[in-house]
This record gives C-alpha cells, sequence and structure tokens, in this order.
C-alpha cells in the first residue's frame, strides 16, 4: 500500500536483518536502558518506567489484537484487576505482594475467562463494543464499592520486599519495569513463534479455514484473551506498587484507547513496533509538556500525520 | 410524585434522552454501513455542530431573538457547515487510509477526534460557553408529570430528521447503493454507481444530523463546551450496536432504548444512579450474547 | 459397499423452508477416488458442508469409520480424519506458504502456551516435527519451491496447490475437494489429475470429487454420484453415470449440446 | 465502438498490459484468449475503468475514456460482468438486479427488465428475495449476467461467465450470450473454453503475457489446430 | 537564585483554575523578589501541569521533583494530587496544598505536605449548620464520581444522617453527561427539602438548570467545587437563590483589594476563586523558608508545622495532621448573576 513513501526508514531497519546485527542491536538497546536512569536523572527514570509499563500493557494487548485479531476496547479492565487484587489484598488485608501476585493472575484469567466465553464468538465490531461495556462495568464498580476505596481508590500501597530488598526508589521500580518488560518481549516472541502463536494468525486471517484445519478456534481465542489478561493483570500489580495509590480514573476508557492505540501505531502484531508503540503514545506528551495548551493539539496531529503516512504502522511490514 | 407518575416522567426523560442518541447514533451506523469504519470522531462531530450553532445563534440573536426561531436557523447552518466539515474529514483523514488495516482507521478516527476535541479545547480555553438560547419553561403539567414545549420540540423534530433519512435511504437507490459499497466497491463502480459520492453524502448526512443534535443538545441544556461530544459518542456507539451496527431503523430503536435503560436505571430500587451505566452496559452485553448481531442487524451468513 | 469409509444416511437439510438436502444416503469406500456431481445449486458443496460440520443438518447421520460426525464442530470433524478445500480458495492471507501448509499440523500436535514460553524441548521437537512435516506435504504436491512465498501471491493453480498441502498435512483418511479444477488451464488440469491419483495411490487417501469438467471426472472417478436438488438421482462407474437418461437430463446435456450453438 | 490502442497497465511494479492494440466494431462479438495470467482480467479491468492504464488509449464510441472514472463508463452503457460474479452479499437477489439498473431512472423499464431477465433465468425469480451470496455458483453466474442486463449494455465485457458451471448450464449461457449478440449487443467475451468461445465469437484475439500474440477471424483461428494447441492448451 | 514548583492543572476542564493558581503564585513570587527574595536569593518558577489526572500528576510531580526545587505550591484537584503526595514525600519537598481538601488527602500525607484550605469535614460542618439553620430535614447529595465529589458527598451523607436527618436520594452523575433529567426525577419524587451538588460549576449549572426547569421548588446548594463565576453563565436564573459554601474568594476579603488589583494589572482578568490561597501558600513558603534559615527540607517542614502567618485569606495554623487549623468557610448566595456573601 502507501508503503514506498518512507523507504529510509524500511532501509534502516532492513540493514537489521542478519541475526549478529540483530543481536547487537538488542544488547546495545538493554545496554543503553541499563544506564538510562544513571545518565538522565530521575524525572527521565519515571517517564521511562511508565513507558516500560506502556510496552507490558501494549505487548498484552497485542496478543488479543494482534496476534488473535480481536478488537479489544476495554483492556484497561485487566489493568486494573491485577491493580485492585494487589491493592486490597496488601493494604487491607496486610498480605504480602508477592503473595498477591499469583491472586492477582488468577483473578484476570477468571475475568478473562467470563467476559471471554459467551461473547468471544461475536464479529469484531460487536466485541468491541461488549470489551468497552466490560471495561466501563468494572471501572463503575471499582468507583462504587467501598472495598476499593470508592473514586478516591486505594492509597498507601506498600512497596514490597525482594530477598530482603526493599523496591522503593523510582530507580529501583525503573529496574524492575525493565525486568518485566524483558519477560515480556520475550514471552510475546515465544507465543509468536509457537503452533498458538500461529494458530492466533490463522483464526485471525480466516476462522472458517482455520477451523476446517482442526483448529479450535474459540479456545484459541480464549487462549488469547486470558494471556492478555494475565499481562494486563500483572503490569496492574506492579503499577499499584509503584504508585502506592491506585482509583478509577487510571483504567478509564481513555487509558484502553491510549494501550490500543500504541499497538497499531507502531505496527499491530510486530513486536518491535508495539513495543515503539508504547514508546511513543508515553513520551510523545511528555516531550510536548512546554507546548503548554496546544500539546494534545499537536500529540493529535503528529498521531493523524503518522496514520496517513505509514497505515500499517510505523514498522515496517516484514520484508520478503 | 405516585410509582405511575414517575415512571410516565422517567418515560419522558428516556425519550428525550434516547432521541439524542439516536440521532447521533444514526450517523455512526450509516457511516459504519458505509466504510466499516467506527468513527470514533462522530461524537466530536455533534460538539463542533454544537459549537457551530452556539456562534450562529450569537451572530442572529439579536435581529432574529434567541427563541426557536433563531435556534432553528443555527440548527440548519451548522448542519449544512458541519455536514461539509464530515465530508472533508472523510477525504483528508480517511479517503487514503481506505485500503489500509481496518483498525489503522480507528486509530485515524480516534486521532481525528482528539484533533477536533484539542481543537476547540485551545480556542475556548476548555470554558464552557452559553448558548445564550431563550426557549421559555412552558409545558404541559399533567398531575406531578411535566412535559415542556422544549421536550416536544425537539423529540419532534428528531423523528422528522429520522423519518426524512429513513424516507430518502430507502426511497431511492441510494440506500441499496449505500450498502453495496460497502460490501463491493469496484462492483458498485461497474454499475454506474459515484463511489466517491455516495460516501461524501453519507458523512455528510450522518455529520449533519450530529450537529443538528449538538444545535439541540446546546440550546436545550443551555451551554456548550469542547468535552460535551465524548460521553454522547460512546452511548451513540452503543445504541447504534444495540440495534444493530448498519442498520438505520437499528440505530433509532438502539438509541430509545438506550435513554429509557439510563432512565430508568437510575430509579432501580435499592440501587441507584451510581449503577446505572453497569446496568445498561450488562443489558448490551445480554443483548448481544443472545442476539449476537443486535436486535435489527441481519445476521451474515458466510457461504463456503 | 461393506464397512465404508464415510456413511450418510437421510441427511436433510434446508434453509427457512428451502430444501438443500433432501434425506440424502450416500457412501464413501476405502481406497477409492469417487466424485459428486450435479447441477449448480444441486446441494454438492452444502453436502460438504454438512460433512465437515459447517452447516448442521436437520436430521441424519454422518459417520465416518463408524463414528458420528453429526453436531461435531468442523475442527472435531478434521481432527477424525476428514479435511477438505473450498470452492473459492481460501488461503491466509499475508501468511507464506509454508505457514499456510503448517496449520494443517494443529489438530496432530499438541503444545500449549506454558511450553512455549518456557521453550521445553518437546515442544521444540513438536516445532521441527510440524515443519518437516509441512515441507513433506508440499514437496507432495509439487511447489516446495515456493513455500517462502505469501501464499495469495501465487498463481491460481499453485494456490490450489497449496490448498491441498495443507488439508493432507491433517493427515486425513478422506479428502474432500470442491471443483479443483475450476479456473485451471489444461496443462494445470493434467497435473491436477495426476497428483489426486498419487494422493490415493501413494498416501492411502481415499479422495471425494466435486467437478463440472465431466472429462476430468470420467476418466479419474470409479464411483459416481449425482446430485440434483438435494436429492440422490443416480450413482454407479462412470460409464453407467453417463449413460443415465436421468443425468443427461438433469446435469449433461445433449451430447452435440455444442452445435446447438 | 471500441478501440485499444498500445494500452499498457498494471499492478504496482508488475506489467500486465505491454502495449495492447484490440478493436470491437458495434454489433460484433469478439473473444480474448489466453492462458492463465495472460492478462484477459487485466485488459477488461483496464477498458472498464478499474485499473488505469499507465500508457495508451482507450477509446469508447469515438472518445477517449483512458482517465474517465469507471462509474462514468458504465453510465455510458458500458458494461463490464467481471470475473468470479462478485455478488453483493447480504443484499437479496432482487435486489442486486434492481442495483444493476442504478442508471436506469424509468421505473417501468426497470420493471420490463427485469421481467425479461426472469424469463432468462427463472432460478433468479423463485429466489428473488433470498441472500444473492447463498445461491449456489452457478446461479451466482446467472444473477451476475442478470444485473449486467438489467443496465442495457451497448458494450458488454464478460469475463469467463461459464466458469463453475454443469456442462449443461455452460451451454445455456453461451446460447444466452448468444442470443444478446444476435439482439444487437456488441459483446467482448472472456473465455477459457477457447472452443466454445470461438464458435459463437467473429473474430478473436490471443493473449500471452500481456502482449497480444495472435489475432484473426474466429473461424481461421479455429481452424488452425496449432494455435489452439500452443496458446490454449486444447 | 531559588525554585519554586507549581502543581496545578493547566490543560483539561480544570485547566482555568489551575492557570489561575499559578498566576498567583507568580505574582506572589514577584513580590518576594521585588523585597530582596528569600535567605537573599531570588525565587523563579516551574510548572508542572497535572491535568487533573492522577497519571499525568504523577509524571509532573517526577519532573518537579527532579528540577530541583525547594517547595512545591499548588494542588488543585484532589484525585490527582493522592499519588503526588509519595513523590515529594520520598523526594522529601515540602508540598503547601493550596486548593485540594478531600479528606483522603489527609492520611496519605506523609508528613511534608500542608493543606491551607479547609478539609472537606469543615465544610460538611458549616453545610450542616446552614441547613439545620435553614429548616431542612431532608437533604438529597448529587456527586460526580470523582475523588473530591464522592469524598464530600460521603461525608455530608454520614454526619447528617447521625444528627438525625433524612438522604431520601443519593445521586451520581457521570462528568459530562449533559442530561440530568432522570436524576431530577428521582430527586424530584423522593422531594426533599434541598438538594446538595457537591461536585464542580460546569456539571453543578446543568443540573440547577435542569432541576429548576422540571419545577423543584426547594433549595439548591452547592460545595466549593462549583463556586465560580461560571456557574451563573451555565445555569442562568435557575441559579439566583443557589447557596454556596466556599472558601472566601478575593472579592469577599478585605485584605485582598491591592491582590485584586495587582493581579487584574498583570493577568488582564480577575483573580479566580482558588487565587488566593494559591498566592497565600506561596507566601507562606517562603517565609517558612526564611524562618528555616535554609533549604534543608526537614528545617522548612518545621517552619511550616508552626507557622502562624496572616495572609490576604486568613490566619493559617496548622493542627497536627497538617490541615488548617480553623475553617475558612463562608456561604455564599447567587443574587444576578453572582456570588455575594449570605452571612
Ligand atoms: N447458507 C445458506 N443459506 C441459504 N441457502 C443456502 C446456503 N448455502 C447453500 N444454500 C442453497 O442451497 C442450494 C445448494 O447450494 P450448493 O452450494 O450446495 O450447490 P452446489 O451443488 O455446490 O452448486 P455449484 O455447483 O453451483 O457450486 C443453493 O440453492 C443455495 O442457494
Ligand atoms: N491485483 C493484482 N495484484 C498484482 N498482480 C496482479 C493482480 N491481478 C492480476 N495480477 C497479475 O497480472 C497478470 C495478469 O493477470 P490477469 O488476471 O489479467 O490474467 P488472466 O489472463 O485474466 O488470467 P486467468 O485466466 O487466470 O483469469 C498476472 O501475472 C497476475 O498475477
Ligand atoms: C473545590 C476544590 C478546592 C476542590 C478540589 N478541586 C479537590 O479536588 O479537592
Ligand atoms: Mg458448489
Ligand atoms: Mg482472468
Amino acid at each position: 500500500m502507501a508503503q514506498p513513501r518512507s523507504n529510509a526508514f524500511n532501509n534502516i531497519i532492513a540493514q537489521f536483518n542478519e541475526p549478529w546485527k540483530r543481536y547487537t542491536a538488542f544488547a546495545v538497546i538493554i545496554a543503553l536502558l541499563l544506564i538510562a536512569p544513571i545518565s538522565l536523572g530521575p524525572y527521565a527514570t519515571v517517564i521511562l518506567t511508565n513507558a516500560l509499563l506502556y510496552v507490558v500493557l501494549a505487548l498484552g494487548l497485542n496478543v488479543v489484537v494482534g496476534y488473535a485479531g480481536l478488537l479489544d476496547l476495554g483492556y484497561a479492565a485487566f489493568f486494573a484487576v491485577g491493580a485492585y487484587t494487589v491493592g486490597i489484598l496488601t493494604h487491607t488485608f496486610g498480605l504480602n505482594f508477592w503473595v498477591t501476585l499469583p491472586v492477582a493472575v488468577g483473578a484476570a484469567v477468571v475475568a478473562g475467562i467470563v467476559i471471554g466465553t459467551p461473547t468471544l464468538r461475536l464479529r469484531s465490531d460487536y466485541l468491541a463494543i461488549v470489551t468497552l461495556g466490560f471495561g466501563e462495568i468494572v471501572r463503575f464498580t471499582a468507583r462504587n464499592l467501598d472495598i476499593t476505596g470508592g473514586a478516591s481508590g486505594i492509597s498507601g500501597i506498600q512497596q514490597p520486599w525482594l530477598f530482603g530488598w526493599h523496591i522503593n526508589t523510582p530507580f529501583e521500580f525503573y529496574y524492575v519495569f525493565v525486568v518485566l518488560a524483558i519477560l515480556a518481549v520475550i514471552v510475546s516472541v515465544r507465543l509468536q513463534n509457537s503452533r498458538l502463536g500461529r494458530a492466533w494468525l490463522y483464526v485471525r486471517h480466516d476462522e472458517d479455514a482455520a477451523e476446517a484445519m482442526g483448529i479450535d478456534t474459540v479456545r484459541v481465542k480464549l487462549a488469547a484473551y486470558v494471556i492478555g489478561a494475565i499481562f494486563g493483570a500483572i503490569a496492574g500489580a506492579f503499577f499499584a506498587v509503584n504508585l502506592g495509590a491506585i482509583s478509577p480514573e487510571s483504567f478509564s476508557f481513555q487509558q484502553s484507547v491510549l494501550i490500543l492505540m500504541a499497538v497499531i501505531l507502531g505496527g499491530m502484531g510486530k513486536i518491535p513496533g508495539v513495543i515503539l508503540g508504547a514508546f511513543i503514545v508515553v513520551l510523545a506528551p511528555e516531550l510536548l509538556r512546554d507546548m503548554g495548551e496546544f500539546r494534545l493539539l499537536l500529540f493529535a496531529v503528529g498521531l493523524l500525520l503518522v496514520m496517513l503516512f505509514r497505515p500499517s504502522g510505523i514498522w515496517p511490514v516484514r520484508g520478503k | 410524585m405516585s410509582v405511575l407518575d414517575i415512571f410516565l416522567q422517567q418515560l419522558v426523560n428516556g425519550l428525550v434522552l434516547g432521541s439524542f442518541y439516536a440521532l447521533v447514533a444514526l450517523g455512526y451506523t450509516m457511516i459504519f454501513g458505509v466504510v466499516k469504519l467506527l468513527n470514533f470522531a462522530h461524537g466530536d462531530i455533534y460538539m463542533v455542530g454544537g459549537f457551530v450553532g452556539f456562534l450562529i445563534l450569537s451572530v442572529i440573536a439579536p435581529i432574529v431573538g434567541p427563541g426557536w426561531t433563531g435556534v432553528a436557523i443555527s440548527m440548519v447552518v451548522a448542519m449544512i457547515a458541519v455536514g461539509f466539515l464530515g465530508v472533508v474529514i472523510q477525504r483528508v483523514a480517511y479517503q487514503p487510509m481506505l485500503n489500509a488495516p481496518r483498525l489503522s482507521i480507528l486509530i485515524t478516527a480516534l486521532a481525528v477526534s482528539l484533533v477536533l476535541q484539542n481543537g476547540v479545547l485551545t480556542l475556548t480555553h476548555g470554558q464552557y460557553q452559553p448558548m445564550g438560547a431563550d426557549l421559555g419553561f412552558g409545558g404541559i403539567n399533567l398531575g406531578l408529570l411535566f412535559i415542556s414545549h422544549n421536550q416536544m420540540i425537539l423529540v419532534g423534530t428528531a423523528a422528522a430528521l429520522m423519518i426524512g433519512l429513513e424516507l430518502f435511504v430507502s426511497r431511492t437507490q441510494y440506500g441499496r447503493a449505500m450498502r453495496a459499497i460497502s460490501i463491493d466497491k469496484d462492483m458498485c463502480r461497474l454499475m454506474g454507481i459515484n463511489v466517491t459520492a455516495v460516501i461524501a453524502v453519507t458523512f455528510f448526512v450522518g455529520s449533519a444530523l450530529a450537529a443538528a443534535a449538538g444545535t439541540m443538545a446546546g440550546a436545550y441544556y443551555g451551554s456548550v463546551w469542547y468535552f460535551m461530544g465524548f460521553l454522547i459518542g460512546i452511548k451513540a456507539f452503543t445504541a447504534a450496536v444495540i440495534g444493530g451496527i448498519g442498520s438505520i431503523p437499528g440505530a433509532m430503536l438502539g438509541g430509545l432504548i438506550l435513554g429509557l435503560l439510563e432512565a430508568f436505571g437510575t430509579q432501580i430500587p435499592g440501587i441507584g444512579s451510581e449503577w446505572k451505566d453497569v446496568f445498561s452496559f450488562s443489558v448490551l452485553i445480554l443483548v448481544l450474547v443472545l442476539k449476537p448481531t443486535g436486535l435489527l442487524g441481519k445476521s451474515e451468513q458466510e457461504r463456503m | 459397499m461393506s464397512n465404508p469409509l464415510l456413511e450418510l444416511a437421510g441427511v436433510n437439510l434446508s434453509f427457512a423452508g428451502n430444501t438443500v438436502l433432501d434425506n440424502v444416503d450416500f457412501t464413501v469406500g476405502r481406497g477409492v477416488i469417487a466424485s459428486l456431481i450435479g447441477p449448480n445449486g444441486a446441494g454438492k458443496t452444502s453436502l460438504f458442508n454438512c460433512i465437515t460440520g459447517f452447516y448442521k443438518p436437520q436430521s441424519g447421520s454422518i459417520k465416518v469409520d463408524g463414528h458420528e460426525l453429526m453436531n461435531l464442530k468442523p475442527h472435531k470433524v478434521t481432527q477424525a480424519g476428514i479435511a477438505r478445500t473450498f470452492q473459492n480458495v481460501r488461503l491466509f492471507q499475508q501468511m507464506t506458504v509454508l505457514e499456510n501448509v503448517m496449520s494443517g499440523s494443529h489438530c496432530r500436535s499438541k503444545a500449549g502456551a506454558v511450553s512455549a514460553i518456557l521453550g521445553l524441548p518437546s515442544q521444540r521437537r513438536e516445532e521441527a516435527m510440524i515443519r518437516a512435516h509441512a515441507i513433506e506435504c508440499l514437496e507432495f504436491v509439487g511447489i516446495a519451491d515456493e513455500m517462502d512465498r505469501d501464499a495469495t501471491n501465487l498463481a491460481y493453480g499453485h494456490q490450489r496447490r497449496v490448498e491441498i498441502a495443507r488439508a493432507l498435512a491433517t493427515r486425513p483418511k478422506l479428502l474432500l475437494l470442491d471443483e479443483p479444477a475450476a479456473g485451471l488451464n489444461a496443462g494445470e488440469k493434467q497435473g491436477l489429475l495426476e497428483l489426486i491419483g498419487r494422493i490415493r495411490d501413494e498416501l492411502d487417501i481415499s479422495v471425494l470429487l466435486i467437478e463440472h469438467d465431466t472429462g476430468m471426472v470420467m476418466k479419474i472417478s470409479e464411483h459416481i454420484n449425482v446430485l440434483d436438488h438435494g436429492v440422490m438421482i443416480a450413482e454407479g462407474t462412470p460409464k453407467q453415470v453417463q449413460a443415465n437418461p436421468k443425468v443427461i437430463e438433469a446435469y449433461l446435456g445433449q451430447e452435440d449440446g455444442e452445435d446447438l450453438l | 465502438m471500441l478501440q485499444l490502442e498500445g494500452v499498457t497497465a498494471g499492478y504496482g511494479r508488475i506489467v500486465a498490459l505491454n502495449g495492447i492494440d484490440l478493436k470491437v466494431e458495434t454489433g460484433a462479438m469478439v473473444t480474448l484468449l489466453g492462458a492463465n495470467g495472460a492478462g484477459k482480467t487485466t485488459t477488461l479491468k483496464t477498458i472498464s475503468g478499474l485499473v488505469r492504464a499507465t500508457g495508451g488509449r482507450v477509446l469508447f464510441e469515438g472518445e477517449d475514456i483512458t482517465q474517465t472514472p469507471a462509474h462514468e463508463i458504465a453510465r455510458r452503457g458500458l458494461v463490464h460482468v467481471p470475473e468470479g460474479r462478485h455478488v453483493l452479499r447480504g443484499l437479496s437477489v432482487r435486489e442486486n438486479l434492481e442495483l444493476g439498473a442504478f442508471t436506469v431512472k424509468d421505473p417501468a423499464l426497470r420493471a420490463k427488465r427485469m421481467k425479461e431477465v426472469f424469463g432468462l433465468f427463472p432460478v433468479l425469480e423463485k429466489r428473488q428475495h433470498g441472500d444473492g451470496s447463498l445461491l449456489s455458483g452457478g446461479e451466482q453466474q446467472m444473477l451476475a449476467i442478470g444485473r449486467a442486463l438489467m443496465h442495457g449494455p451497448r458494450l458488454l465485457l464478460l469475463d469467463e461467465p461459464s466458469m463453475g458451471l454443469a456442462p449443461k448450464l455452460v451451454i445455456e449461457t453461451m446460447q444466452i450470450v448468444k442470443r444478446l449478440h444476435e439482439a444487437g449487443t456488441t459483446i467482448l467475451l472472456v473465455e477459457q473454453n477457447a472452443r466454445l468461445a470461438l464458435k459463437l465469437a467473429d473474430y478473436g484475439y490471443v493473449l500471452e503475457g500481456g502482449h497480444i500474440r495472435m489475432q484473426g477471424e474466429a473461424a481461421t483461428l479455429r481452424a488452425d489446430k496449432s494455435i489452439v494447441q500452443a496458446y490454449l492448451g486444447e | 537564585e531559588m525554585k519554586i514548583g507549581i502543581l496545578v492543572p493547566t490543560t483539561g476542564s480544570e485547566a482555568t483554575y489551575g492557570q489561575d493558581m499559578a498566576n498567583a503564585v507568580d505574582l506572589a513570587i514577584a513580590e518576594i523578589n521585588a523585597a530582596g527574595g528569600v535567605l537573599g536569593e531570588q525565587l523563579s518558577s516551574v510548572v508542572g501541569d497535572d491535568g487533573c489526572d492522577p497519571q499525568q500528576a504523577v509524571n509532573a510531580a517526577s519532573k518537579l521533583a527532579s528540577s530541583d526545587v525547594t517547595g512545591i505550591v499548588g494542588g488543585y484537584c484532589s484525585g490527582a494530587t493522592v499519588p503526588t503526595l509519595k513523590i515529594f514525600g520520598d523526594a522529601n519537598i515540602p508540598f503547601v496544598i493550596a486548593a485540594a481538601n478531600s479528606t483522603k488527602l489527609i492520611p496519605a500525607n506523609p508528613g511534608n505536605a500542608f493543606m491551607i484550605n479547609s478539609t472537606g469535614n469543615d465544610q460538611v460542618a458549616k453545610a450542616i449548620e446552614y441547613f439545620t439553620a435553614n429548616g431542612v430535614s431532608s437533604l438529597a447529595i448529587v456527586n460526580q464520581g470523582d475523588a473530591y465529589s464522592q469524598d464530600l458527598a460521603d461525608l455530608t451523607k454520614k454526619n447528617w444522617e447521625e444528627a438525625g436527618n433524612t438522604v431520601p436520594a443519593f445521586e451520581v452523575a457521570n462528568k459530562g453527561e449533559q442530561d440530568y433529567s432522570a436524576i431530577v426525577t428521582a430527586i424530584r419524587s423522593a422531594n426533599p427539602d434541598a438538594v446538595f451538588w457537591t461536585a464542580y460549576y460546569a456539571d453543578g449549572g446543568l443540573l440547577i438548570r435542569q432541576l429548576r426547569q422540571a419545577g423543584y421548588q426547594g433549595k439548591i446548594a452547592v460545595g466549593d467545587g462549583s463556586n465560580s463565576p461560571e456557574l451563573f453563565n451555565i445555569a442562568g436564573s435557575a441559579a439566583d437563590g443557589v447557596v454556596g459554601f466556599s472558601n472566601p474568594t478575593a472579592e469577599f476579603l478585605p485584605e485582598a483589594k491591592a491582590f485584586i488589583a495587582d493581579y487584574t494589572e498583570a493577568n488582564g482578568s480577575a483573580p479566580g476563586p482558588y487565587a488566593p490561597l494559591a498566592y497565600d501558600g506561596m507566601h507562606l513558603l517562603a517565609k517558612a523558608i526564611e524562618t528555616a534559615g535554609s533549604t534543608d527540607a526537614e528545617a522548612i517542614n518545621a517552619a511550616l508545622a508552626a507557622s502562624d502567618y496572616t495572609g490576604i485569606a486568613g490566619q493559617i495554623t496548622f493542627t497536627p495532621e497538617n490541615t488548617l487549623a480553623r475553617s475558612n468557610f463562608v456561604v455564599l448566595q447567587g443574587k444576578g448573576g453572582a456570588w455575594t456573601l449570605a452571612e
């Protein structure tokens, strides 16, 4: 399609087709990630932490949208499930964070199955509104219940200890999120190149043909849903302890949309693209911080231009 | 108020609210029907419609007065102006994307939405603008039940617009062409259908209806602001889907149902207004689980 | 035919009051190449769809190897050993030929998310197996050279072969082909004939074929069933069917038909 | 009526037509033959405006239509029945036919043509309220031809009308084509079944790799066994 | 040179108020600098835009915390202010919270934050006092489902019922919803003596308008999120007689004459409802630094805790919880399209 217009970027990316160049690039990126906070200072560290959080979220949503082709407009719900499970259990019931983490994952799995099972047969536009509705239901419920702290949410969530180390400062959390993001990438890559990963693509491209090939499409879609939910819940859990305070506003429809934007902007289904997208949606508004009133307007215009020039996302389509 | 009074009053409330939802949902559904695009900017078109109506009214109010005449004129002008805006948006932002992956267009639509929202935000510094319409407080009192003239005029106007649209679509070849285009553009060209023109008309009409709703809302509720399209955009999307997205009568039905659900949802004994959205979204999910293509949506069978 | 591979009895299918299949009885033997012919709209494709679980007949029984298939979802039918191609080629777009064919192995493998994430050795072995098998299937249909190309960019005749390779990758007992020769030129048709023969002879897979190219059908089939308006009107060897007046009337038309033009 | 002068066309970097010269006289039936991928479909698409020529000219009734939009071309009476039927999913058979007459404003004329089409294809009448895309393959082909007739074509481009049809129907369809021709419609026919096509047509072109390889009176081409063998594989 | 951080929303729906507060802080800084600065150093300000959104607030606060600021003034939206408390606490930067006043801020305060606006508790006390004095016994409460208004609504309900009164309707509206008719009907059917809107002016204006249009005749009161003159633009004549609980805004502060003049001269518009508090907050912080004699955070915190400063909005001393010791709430009433003092 409209690809030839921006060949320069494609060419740069194409440089890294050889494995050794790719691995070198990875090593450099990881090294840069590790030294970033030291050279950039605490503010940049917080922003980068946020970007890494979005990397995890976007990779999770990418499993649902990018791989399995299920349009999800309520992904923040799973993010919320993770954050609130940890928030409530550590703050209100005083449990240890590491104990609550698996509970959060379990809760997300249950939530994924509960909403997925009856609705995954729906066509994608209908699924979109169902997920949107589900996301809003979760947010309103969090807002209305006492145990979730109502609209004010839960504050004073304790930061966790790991083998005698209190993860507390922004720097420490930054490294925690570096690890999480790397794990998310590894899991994404492995899933993508697996039997299940291919099954998602088959289902996405032609559900009937996939069925005819012996693929249980409902089960495969549910798996995508549940795995996406787990990513979201883990991100939510660490988000809660990092910030120490959570409230329904963090899990709004706009949040879901922002994560979706990260997935599509960079290039749906392409891991480096999704990572790039996550960094853009977090960093761009921060870089525009000094524009005052015009900040979001400029961001929106930029977004529009990017989409018009690279309709399939910024990251190039795999070269053949 | 007796239970019956409450019931009837909420019925009226639901109808008024539902009319707004339906008008906006119509544009949603028409545009989806033709280009398979969930036009997330549609709520903001409604908002811009409100602002254009506001501007026109401030200009003409000194001449024709701030009553219904002024509002009617503003509404018509807003419909035309915003109709063209819709066409321009389609040309600039969506046309180049027609062959792109569908989700990409979704993000483009979101970008357009953000541009409109933040554009108006910047122009108005986020302030509410009082519309300055003076429609009076008159109405009919039936015991404790109160129906204002404004409500009657509003529902009447909405109904007239919707009936007009339905006639236009069902009585002319245009309706069929609209559906055909969403299925196979090339085949439509071969049948002599000017695809670009039909798409333009669709965006024009859809945007104009949203602008009508926006102006009426501004006059009825008394003010306009840059964020007024956000929630109604989501609600209209919901309404369109409940009715069966792509179906014009479905959008009307969905709008009314959602309006009524919210009105009555506010007053379910035991749970209050804080749960009303949970209530209406649950009904939405239930409807879709039972009828996967919405109430009036045709189920799409595919041949192997 | 004793102990047939596929056995349909009393299958009825209708859509909104339109009868599509009317009490169809039908068998396919083991190790045969059989054909299903009939006029357009007779219900041939619908019959395939019933067998493979895409359509739910109102009544009847469909058995493969004695197992009831009625009310099974399509993927279960495939697992039970029936593979198909589609009347209009349906390959997975933007995926390579090899990836397309690998889809067929899905139902014969089992690694799940956890073993993939952990990269367990069993999962790696299985991946290698899936890949090797897909390549074997491509070699069998003769387009292994094209395996890294985008499947939907191939010439039409090759796309049809990819579809067949993909179906073979499910390791079926019975292969259903819906108009595999449509849109092929004469040379390609000849190649297809040979391929179908080899599928039966070398892989020991029975083949059931829908085809309008009567020349081809008569050449290759051992047994032919004729469907008209949802009713099985004739069956037998090519010779028998070709001579059957009912079949001529409903389907073949006058032999000198062309001369009418 | 129709004339192509040195037309080139393609898809992105792929060149599908390489300077085609072709002529269809008013009232004639011309057939365009060639192996898979020869460029037959592309030729028709270029004529009807779905694919833009990158060089050369297309003249219809003396006017240059090379840059005319497809729907304009259709309005002038040049009707293209594309390969693969393209029945509109979700619309009833009747609605499909109605849309075929999109440019016909007179309802009486539309009704008359509808009747004629139902006369030619009784199945369509029987199934008129059903979803067109749920018809069987052959039925869809009839619908596609019927839809073109609703338009009242002056020049009809037919792309493989016999594909997927039962033998008996192939003959019937060809008879219809013949009748249309006899009734005065100018026809450009693309066919895989070369023998039949040459039997019906007055004149034939053989396409290979985007070039015209051969042309001549249909009878002459048909008589030349070597041609049929080499290019049409019969 | 010494830097002061300003944490307010300068974008989003609350932007006007945030900008207004930032202007007031800058005015105070200009005055302080003219008088020789603090500890001999000139002050300068850095603005962090929290957009009234928790996530953005965290980013903005981190930016401020790493900008080498000596102290922070600001905090308008409680919901956005809560998650910043930990950041400023960890960085140990004194934080004068000028406007935000949800009681949920109190337990989340690590000790370095000082609230110079009276909290929800004081507001509730004032409201109950007013309602009781005016013969109200059944009260409908409506909030907007955000941290600030829900907190105020819950507190009011609790205390009101404990005082032996009834709450026949307790409703929630969503921000940005234009149609309140269903809630209006619910309220009318409960027929309370008064309606109390605990959230912001914009949606409050719509609610008041629709209540009156539907013929509701009882009293209508609004909380300090609705003390803006904008309320009258939106509600029109329906806002006549509406009662508002508020910190005193500039026009009602006898000491603020000069401030109003200076502010108007500098910014071309009159100061908004929270400008005086922001202005006082800056002066208070400057004083505390001066008292501490250094930029050491502990010392400044101690000085703040021990403050006794009288600004244009009145006297500031703190409770052990770092909240304003006195209640600054007054009762306003809408008359002819503007707020007037009711008492
Ligand atoms: N999903 C469906 N809904 C309604 N009718 C259907 C459906 N599928 C098939 N039919 C109808 O059933 C009849 C048989 O169709 P089928 O596709 O099985 O015919 P066929 O024998 O394969 O014809 P062809 O040779 O033209 O492909 C047709 O009249 C068709 O319209
Ligand atoms: N949409 C397209 N994109 C890219 N290439 C195309 C496209 N359509 C056709 N082609 C290529 O153009 C060439 C000519 O194709 P065309 O469809 O015109 O052939 P044809 O003669 O009609 O063949 P057939 O008998 O198979 O219908 C082929 O090489 C084909 O691969
Ligand atoms: C009225 C304001 C002082 C309330 C403030 N917006 C808060 O959220 O606490
Ligand atoms: Mg068929
Ligand atoms: Mg072709």
